[in-house]
């Protein structure tokens, strides 16, 4: 059992290994920056089947701070310094 | 054969993400990297068992240190010349020759010799594991590494409380501001960032208290706590909520000092009855550790939280 | 393969990632670019200790390695907010974002924060 | 091996087949927008299969609750995150023709 989880963390990061090539060619900002909430997502996956593969129910916790602050990263780059047309929607 | 397969996996993932942040050609894709590896090196450090790191590195490496990057890319955009530089595979070219030289001279030797040094390292033994568990019995807590924090290498904690102090007064002093009301009002953003950082601020104090008291027995502690407090006070920034600036001036300044204030009372306390500094009763000191803990991770979060808001635009910036 | 290879294997893909980021901060020009070289071989650095600690480990990593890299890591999030300070600084007062005085600022950009 | 293992590995593999999934479609996908698509295949459904299947596997109440408590935070939080890309790239598209 501990081979099989350690199997589907090292599979998951393969899928990482081949979603790098999105960042590296793009070619929008966007694009990249999907890539990196998949990887953050994937990362939480392999955190939760290491913790399993490896009995340190810490890691989970590890898992847990992926989660909860994966927005950060979105939320900064869709924000805007200056509001942006007043009037309009939000 | 499984685990050797991951581990040269994840090596040369974080040796293509270092690479690729380094030598690529566009900024943002840089800083997305940078982020990817932050993730990485934190699953490395799964691997290598190190949760208490895996947890900071989580909320350091993979998303303050990106937004803080992400926000100044912003405004450290290249322009004009330099930025025809850039675009080049590698912009090393402009540099002059004996530069150049020079720089790669210095990495290859220090890389020979840090090389040679690691062999060295893989016959030593030992560690210091056996000593720390011996030691733990009577620490003030069941963790062996909230123990070395705040116990056996309390003075590291407490000097490093300090840096983080002058961190975030070179900032302020750079930005010319001598405190967080004279920040622009953060930017209105779409009510459903709002609505999720509304929902999601109430795990994001929980967990920060939780790791907060895992430390105890478990991985976790001051600075893990500290850190995600941080990126929830950020959190609520960017989501348009006014976070930090709420306070009132003086409670910032006492949260900030806070932690190492904290310290400095408890050592001066223990060199005045026992003779030693940062010395712990026996019979207090799990007490004593869970109250100097809190008030680093107040400290901790609001020094970090600072450093970034601190960098937003000042009212006194804006257009208008 | 034994513990001790894992070891090897992580300590030089540390001095690598050292070599590389330190490369980079005295070669690259753009400030950002270096900052994140800085970053680069503080991580490098952190990983050497933990795959020290990991070979003494037992349950978990030696914990007086790991206790070090998780000041490190504060110190050095601290330290990259401060040089994020300075760099934004140096834009702002110059137009330009390394530390090249030979190069001409360009004057469109020169006074947006 | 328990029965309990076996539905564990199933959907362990089901979970990894929607990340493989994400990926492909991340990678083969022609714009953004649809590239968004293939991003939530894998954030809802991968992690939720893996999620339920590390459940079967501990089948400890304090584990459970934390398990499905970082699925649930990730279906907010990237179903936020995927608004916020697609509200970006619908401005950007406004904003490009207008300067050029």
């Amino acid at each position: 059992m501990h081979h099989f989880y350690l199997l589907m963390a090292m599979f998951l990061f393969l899928t990482i290994l081949a979603g790098l090539l999105r960042v590296f060619i793009g070619p929008t900002k966007a694009d990249r920056m999907l890539a990196a909430q998949l990887f953050t997502t994937t990362g939480t996956a392999i955190c939760l089947l290491l913790a399993e593969a490896l009995q340190l129910d810490g890691v989970r916790d590890t898992a847990l701070v992926f989660v909860i602050l994966s927005i950060m990263a979105v939320a900064a780059f869709v924000r805007r310094l200056e509001p942006k047309n007043p009037g309009g929607e939000p | 054969m499984t685990d050797t397969l991951f581990d040269m996996t994840l090596c040369a993932a974080l040796i293509l993400a270092a690479w690729r942040v380094l030598h690529s050609s566009d900024h943002f894709q840089a800083v997305v990297l940078f982020i990817t590896f932050g993730l990485i090196l934190a699953l490395a450090w799964v691997r290598l068992e190190a949760p208490d790191i895996a947890i900071a590195e989580a909320a350091v490496g993979a998303s303050l240190a990106g937004v803080m990057l992400l926000d100044a890319l912003r405004v450290m955009r290249s322009v004009g010349k330099e930025h025809e530089q850039e675009k080049r595979w590698t912009s090393v070219a402009k540099l002059p020759s004996f530069h150049l030289f020079f720089s790669f001279a210095t990495v290859l030797i220090l890389s020979v010799v840090l090389i040679s040094a690691v062999t060295e390292l893989s016959d030593a033994q030992g560690g210091l594991t056996d000593l720390v568990h011996a030691e733990l019995e009577g620490s003030g807590t069941k963790h062996p590494v909230t123990a070395v924090l705040l116990n056996f290498r309390g003075y590291d904690t407490w000097i490093e409380l300090g840096v983080l102090l002058l961190a975030v007064l070179g900032v302020l002093s750079i930005r010319e501001c001598s405190n967080l009301h004279s920040l622009a009002p953060p930017v209105a953003t779409t009510i459903v960032l709002e609505n999720l950082v509304r929902g999601i601020m109430p795990l994001v104090l929980l967990v920060s208290g939780y790791l907060l008291w895992r430390g105890g027995f478990a991985p976790g502690g001051a600075f893990q706590a500290g850190v995600v407090l941080g990126a929830g006070c950020i959190l609520l920034w960017m989501a348009g909520h006014r976070s930090l600036t709420m306070l009132h001036d003086a409670t910032w300044r006492i949260l900030l000092i806070l932690g190492f204030l904290a310290f400095l009372a408890l050592g001066s306390y223990s060199l005045l009855s026992t003779g030693v500094f940062l010395a712990y009763d026996r019979q207090y000191a799990s007490i004593q550790i869970f109250l100097l803990e809190s008030a680093a991770t107040l400290s901790i979060g609001t020094t970090l939280a600072g450093l970034m808001l601190a960098l937003q635009p000042l009212k006194k910036d804006l257009p208008r | 393969m034994t513990e001790l290879d894992s070891f090897l294997l992580y300590a030089l893909t540390a001095v690598i990632l050292f070599a590389l980021g330190l490369s980079s901060l005295l070669s690259r020009r753009h400030l950002l670019r270096k900052i994140m070289g800085l970053n680069i071989m503080s991580a490098g650095a952190f990983l050497l200790f933990i795959s020290v600690a990991h070979r003494n480990g037992k349950v978990f990593a030696d914990p007086v390695p790991q206790a070090m890299v998780i000041t490190g890591i504060v110190v050095s999030i601290s330290a990259t907010g401060f040089a994020l300070a300075l760099a934004r600084r140096i834009r702002k007062k110059t137009g330009l974002t390394s530390l090249d005085y030979r190069e001409e600022p360009s004057p469109e950009n020169h006074n947006r924060p | 091996m328990t029965i309990w293992n076996i539905f564990s590995i199933l959907f362990c593999l089901a979970g990894g087949a929607f990340f493989l999934a994400g990926v492909v479609g991340m990678l083969r996908f022609p714009d953004a927008m649809s590239r968004l698509h293939a991003l939530t295949k894998a954030d809802n459904l991968g992690l939720g299969f893996i999620v339920v299947g590390l459940c079967l596997r501990s089948l400890v109440v304090p584990v459970i609750i934390k398990l499905l408590l970082i699925w649930l935070t990730v279906l907010l939080a990237s179903s936020t995150a995927c608004f916020l890309v697609g509200n970006y790239i619908l401005q950007e598209a406004e904003e490009k023709p207008q300067e050029n």
